[in-house]
């Protein structure tokens, strides 16, 4: 084991922290949306809608990330009218194709936890809102959102350790992220094991700080579940 | 023992039924029952499990669409449509919100929202349904609580209260929306015995306050103090009805008094 | 080690063609399959192939995972750094490609054939011409490489992007989100011939330097005796013809080290 | 091609992992200090760390380990583990980590009264696992497990780095050699539709038959 | 109206609980309890919640484990010992096996096995635990079935059944072990008044043939036709015991007298 090289590498790989951030923040903020309108679209009542809606949700949880990686990077470039199109200044850098890829498996995940939460609720809250007088719209904002956004959170913490350590893919369509350097310095050095132990480190206390900050939110969102005790 | 007096025939309407019909799928739960309840009215139904009691009171407010028949608050018929696929569905949801804001209901298993404390659950409606102002309504809140005897629980939340506490706070809950009609539950069910006797106290205050009242339950004692009428449902049909003594004393249907002999609180 | 070789196991990329690729049935074929074979004949052992990804070649073969590299690996002084190599069985210039149509084809015609950058003084003004016209583009190279070698020491102020296989480059540079690729001319060659007409080879063939003295066959640093027995099999291979044929069948030219 | 071997690798690493499950779920839940912390961090790291690295490292630390652990037994040669092995072990280990919690989460699910009940017969407590504990967990833990083995089946593709010939690698070739990504990468999207519906069919059946006596909300 | 009459003080103490104890961390919820119960005898716990009815019960058949005192089962003392860390645990949990196999328990929530139909819960403890041949065990369950009135819904699973049926299931599978002593814990509450009767029923017979039974309730009716023992608790202590006619009716305690006045069916 080479520490010393291990030590030594650590700044280099820092340097792939913000990129590695921003996929992280990026894609989790713009999936919350996607996820979002999706979940409603999926609750719609309109058939079409909701077709439409699941198949999303079917193809992007049914496929690995890193098809839908490559099919979004090196796929989208093969047709002439993307690359013709408005979308190309875009899609031409790995960095957004990264993020839509991600936006979209995110979204796809979090729309079913969400979705699953909203369907959670018990009636009877929502029965109790509706003989208040409350109407669909408001008994949903005041009501089941906010009994659902509690729910689904320990899920949903799952959902962002997924993604913090699904950023590390990025690598493959020549982003310079955490794991994209190491593999560069791999390729100098030639010492997989040391540089991948710092690389997962790295990633472990992101996560680490990732969950500690789902517990927050949770801890603060849920002072009747504390109350019990 | 304080006994309801039956309230005038001359008082004014507060709630009409009539011939209502329920169905869920091929199971028939209301064969066209027709109630009134007059302004100040307490009225209790009984009858065994299944008869039809929580469908009926749902139906007042809509919770369950009935499938037939009217439902009149207030001298206001719920108007009802029916949709293509031959569903009934409300003509107006509009109309169906504003009344039911002068329906309060308590439910059997409370549904209190367990994310906001007591307070908050009380002014919920209040600010957001009548938009009364908020200070006003956590004032009307506090002196509402402090009428059922929880004022001291305001900032708990639901799980950190017993079922009685749970319980008065579901009525303020649904009192703090002034309503005109209160509609009850099994307000006594799932409740230590001690407990009944509080709930008792505060829908007695209720009543002689003058609020009309249906309530369901299955503690006869508990209908025999607190209505001014009970009526007997049995398989979706009112078996019949009239005062409690006359009722739960001396019925006229079969029916009625198989159930209460069998009853034990009624045999001792 | 005194131990007999009685098999030798050849780890190889299998997808840089022509020197190594897959078949459809996922078995490896191509230029270093065949010479492996034919040495391995003459080493009097038998032979077997493992696939390894690029990037992980180098610790695979320390590993022990397999015994002998023979994946279009150029012998240079980092890698011999951590593994030892054979005498080099084949020798391949780097080269740029452009789209057709890019005007970057005509500034990188630097007006040389071939730079050894060994001959500092020839090659730095080229270098620096090279610099000047790749200035704000974008160049594929694939990952661990000794175009990317090259890249880091000569161009450094260029966008080097990393792919882990060379096609995905060319996918790139044909869809016009890098300006050019680099890399050993062969597979370049093979690159552009998937899609006919779109991209041109430019400008010199480099050698020497960073680009190092030509393919060899790696090895770990411990079996001295593997490495005698390939140089004794590449020399013999060499002097009687079978690489120039096995190159010709597979470059349509020799690539064997002069 | 590439598919039978992801279906080989994904079923071989989810059995495997089941069984890690399961030892990880009975060290959490045990009452000793130790197994707590080590399935704890078994669990948080294999969890908290890319799997991508995880397959690298077991890659090139796997035959290493082995070597080692066969030589403290008295055999010195090099333990070689290959591709397939490998790729099973770090899916395995990956899904083993989830399916800790999963099962975890079950068996703690089951009310505490079915319990009490059989203990009140006077069951033993391994007559109460095997005939009420292990029924009802499995109720609990299916739709749990059916998302491990989603994760499992595409974590397979990311075996292609140690080039065991899967659905990915082979697209990744294809693709590379035909230049024609979209059509390769779609393929695949599409193959691994197939597997994740037939194998959604097979988790509701099984989950059906697990939830009898259950009222479906 | 059919009253329990009471036993013999000669005949042999089935159960036999002497000064219990049993905390849960600082709260102590039982205070030294004692209390026997003799072959035959019906014991009704009555007391407000939170008293430590369910708690004495779980204690008697070591579901939980008292701190301090002795159970005595048909003349068996259960033995228990200290951990280092002051915990109490049984000496022997063979023993506890073996002892529980004579302890019917019928829990407050049924508890019937959700995996399983009717049947199966039935059978399952004669055959795994007590080895009896599975189609001996079957004909068995089927008339015990037959005697609660489920007969027909052998095959069904718990959710398929009513509450009242779920909780015949429940006493079924508790005799289905032929125990010499049945813990009922608050069997008729969830219960349709309807069916309490029912429940009364089956209970009595059970006494007539001669079982020792011990049951928490708070159906004052019910405690008063069922016992041959009335036994109240307060605050985890005896407040008061003896027949049904004095302890319901006349009871020398202060606290049992306003637990009786408070609660409506002894008021009305
Ligand atoms: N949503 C529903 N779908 C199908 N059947 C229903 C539904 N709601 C109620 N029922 C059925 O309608 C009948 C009447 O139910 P309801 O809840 O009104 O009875 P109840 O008189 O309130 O009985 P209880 O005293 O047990 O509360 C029952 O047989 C019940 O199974
Ligand atoms: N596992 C436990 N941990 C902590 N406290 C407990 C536990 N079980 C019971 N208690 C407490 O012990 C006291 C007695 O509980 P127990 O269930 O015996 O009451 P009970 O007389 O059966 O009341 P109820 O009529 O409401 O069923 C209560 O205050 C309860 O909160
Ligand atoms: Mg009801
Ligand atoms: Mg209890």
């Amino acid at each position: 084991m080479n520490w010393q090289l291990m030590w030594d590498s650590l700044p280099r790989m820092l340097g792939g922290l913000s990129l590695t951030l921003q996929l992280i923040v990026g894609s989790l903020a713009l999936g919350a949306l996607v996820a979002f309108g999706v979940a409603l679209l999926r609750l719609s009542g309109n058939r079409v809608v909701e077709t439409l809606a699941a198949a999303y949700v079917f193809v992007f949880r049914g496929t690995p990330l890193l098809v839908q990686i490559f099919l979004v990077y090196y796929g989208l470039g093969q047709f002439e009218f993307i690359r013709e199109s408005i979308l190309w200044p875009f899609l031409r850098e790995p960095y957004w194709c990264a993020i839509l890829a991600l936006t979209l498996n995110t979204g796809a995940y979090t729309s079913e936890v969400l979705r699953g939460a909203i369907l959670s609720v018990p009636q009877g809250q929502v029965e109790a809102a509706r003989a208040c007088g409350m109407s669909r719209a408001l008994a949903f904002r005041r009501i089941v959102l906010p009994v659902a956004i509690r729910q689904m959170l320990p899920a949903y913490g799952n959902e962002v350790i997924l993604m913090v350590k699904a950023t590390s893919l990025a690598s493959t369509i020549t982003l310079m992220e955490v794991t994209g350097i190491a593999r560069r310095m791999i390729a100098q050095t030639f010492a997989v094991f040391e540089l991948f132990i710092v690389a997962g480190a790295i990633y472990l206390v992101l996560n680490f700080v990732a969950t500690r900050l789902i517990k927050f939110a949770e801890w603060r969102l849920t002072p009747y579940l504390r109350a019990r005790a | 023992m304080h006994r309801h007096p039956p309230v005038s025939d001359s008082a004014p309407a507060a709630v009409v039924v009539e011939d209502l019909h329920k169905r869920f799928g091929d199971l028939e739960v209301l064969k066209g029952v027709s109630l009134t309840a007059r302004e100040g009215d307490v009225i209790t139904l009984i009858g065994s499990s299944g008869s039809g009691k929580s469908t009926l009171l749902r139906c007042i407010n809509m919770l369950e669409i009935p499938d037939d028949g009217r439902v009149v608050i207030g001298g206001e018929a719920i108007a009802l449509k029916k949709t293509r696929r031959g569903a009934t569905v409300p003509a107006d949801t509009r109309q169906v919100e504003r009344i039911r804001t002068s329906l309060g209901m308590v439910f059997q298993s409370f549904n209190l929202w367990t994310h906001m404390t007591i307070l908050e659950n009380v002014i919920e409606a209040p600010v957001h349904v009548l938009g009364v102002p908020k200070a006003e309504a956590v004032d009307r809140a506090r002196m509402l609580l402090d009428k059922v005897g929880i004022l001291a629980k305001a900032d708990s939340y639901p799980v950190q209260l017993s079922g009685g506490q749970q319980q008065r706070a579901a009525i303020a809950r649904a009192l703090a929306m002034q309503p005109k009609v209160m509609l009850f539950d099994e307000p006594t069910s799932a409740l230590d015995p001690e407990l009944v006797g509080e709930v008792l106290r505060v829908i007695r205050q209720l009543a002689d306050e003058g609020n009309t009242m249906i309530l369901v339950t299955h503690e006869m004692g508990f209908a025999r103090e607190v209505a001014s009428k009970v009526v007997f449902l049995h398989q979706g049909r009112i078996e019949e009805e009239g005062s409690p003594d006359k009722v739960l004393t001396d019925p006229d249907s079969d029916r009625v008094r198989q159930f209460l002999s069998r009853h034990l609180s009624g045999a001792a | 080690g005194a131990k007999e070789w009685k098999t030798v196991r050849i780890g190889s990329e299998g997808a840089y063609p022509p020197w190594n690729a897959t078949d459809t049935s996922g078995k490896l074929i191509g230029f270093e399959i065949d010479l492996a074979n034919d040495l391995c004949k003459r080493m009097k052992v038998s032979c077997e192939f493992v696939a390894q990804d690029w990037d992980g070649i180098i610790p695979a073969l320390q590993q022990g995972k397999y015994d002998a590299i023979m994946s279009a690996m150029t012998i240079t002084d980092e890698r011999r750094k951590v593994i030892d190599f054979s005498a080099p069985y084949g020798t391949e210039p780097s080269v740029f490609a452009v789209l057709t149509d890019s005007p970057l084809g005509k500034a990188l015609n630097l007006g040389a054939d071939r730079i050894d950058l060994n001959d500092q003084a020839k090659a730095k003004p080229v270098l620096d011409k090279l610099a000047e016209a790749l200035k704000g583009k974008s160049v594929g190279v694939q990952v661990s490489t000794i175009q990317a070698d090259f890249m880091d020491k000569h161009l450094s102020k260029v966008t080097m992007r990393t792919y882990d296989k060379i096609d995905n480059a060319g996918i790139d540079l044909n869809s016009g989100r890098v300006d050019a690729m680099f890399g050993d001319r062969s597979v370049v060659e093979a690159v552009l011939k998937a899609t006919p007409g779109k991209m041109v080879v430019v400008g010199p063939n480099f050698i020497g330097g960073v680009i190092g003295e030509g393919m060899g066959v790696g090895l770990r640093k411990d079996t001295a005796d593997l490495k005698a027995m390939f140089d004794k099999a590449i020399g013999e291979a060499l002097k009687d013809g079978t690489v120039k044929k096995l190159s010709t069948q597979h470059f349509g030219y020799d690539i064997s080290p002069k | 091609m590439g598919t039978a071997m992801t279906v080989a690798v994904a079923v071989s690493a989810f059995a495997f992992g089941i069984l890690v499950g399961s030892l990880g779920a009975s060290a959490k839940l045990s009452h000793s200090l130790a197994l707590n912390v080590v399935a704890d961090i078994y669990t948080t790291v294999v969890r908290g760390i890319p799997e991508l690295l995880v397959i690298y490292l077991l890659f090139f630390g796997g035959s290493s380990v082995a070597t080692s652990i066969a030589a403290a037994f008295g055999y010195d040669g090099r333990v070689d583990l290959n591709a397939f092995t490998i790729g099973v072990l770090a899916v395995g280990l990956i899904s083993g980590a989830y399916s800790t919690e999963v099962i975890r989460g079950a068996v703690q699910s089951v009310p505490f009264g079915q319990i009490e009940a059989a203990r009140a017969c006077g069951m033993s407590r391994w007559l109460i696992l095997r005939r009420v504990l292990v029924p009802q967990t499995l109720r609990f833990a299916l739709p749990g497990l059916g998302n491990v083995w989603q994760l499992t089946l595409k974590d397979t593709a990311l075996v292609s780095v140690t080039a065991l010939a899967e659905l990915m690698r082979v697209t990744h070739l294809a693709a590379g050699a035909t230049r024609q990504p979209f059509l390769f990468y779609g393929t695949a999207a599409v193959l691994y539709l197939l597997l994740t519906t037939i194998s959604t069919a097979l988790f509701n059946r099984a989950e059906i038959s697990a939830n009898r006596g259950v009222r479906r909300a």
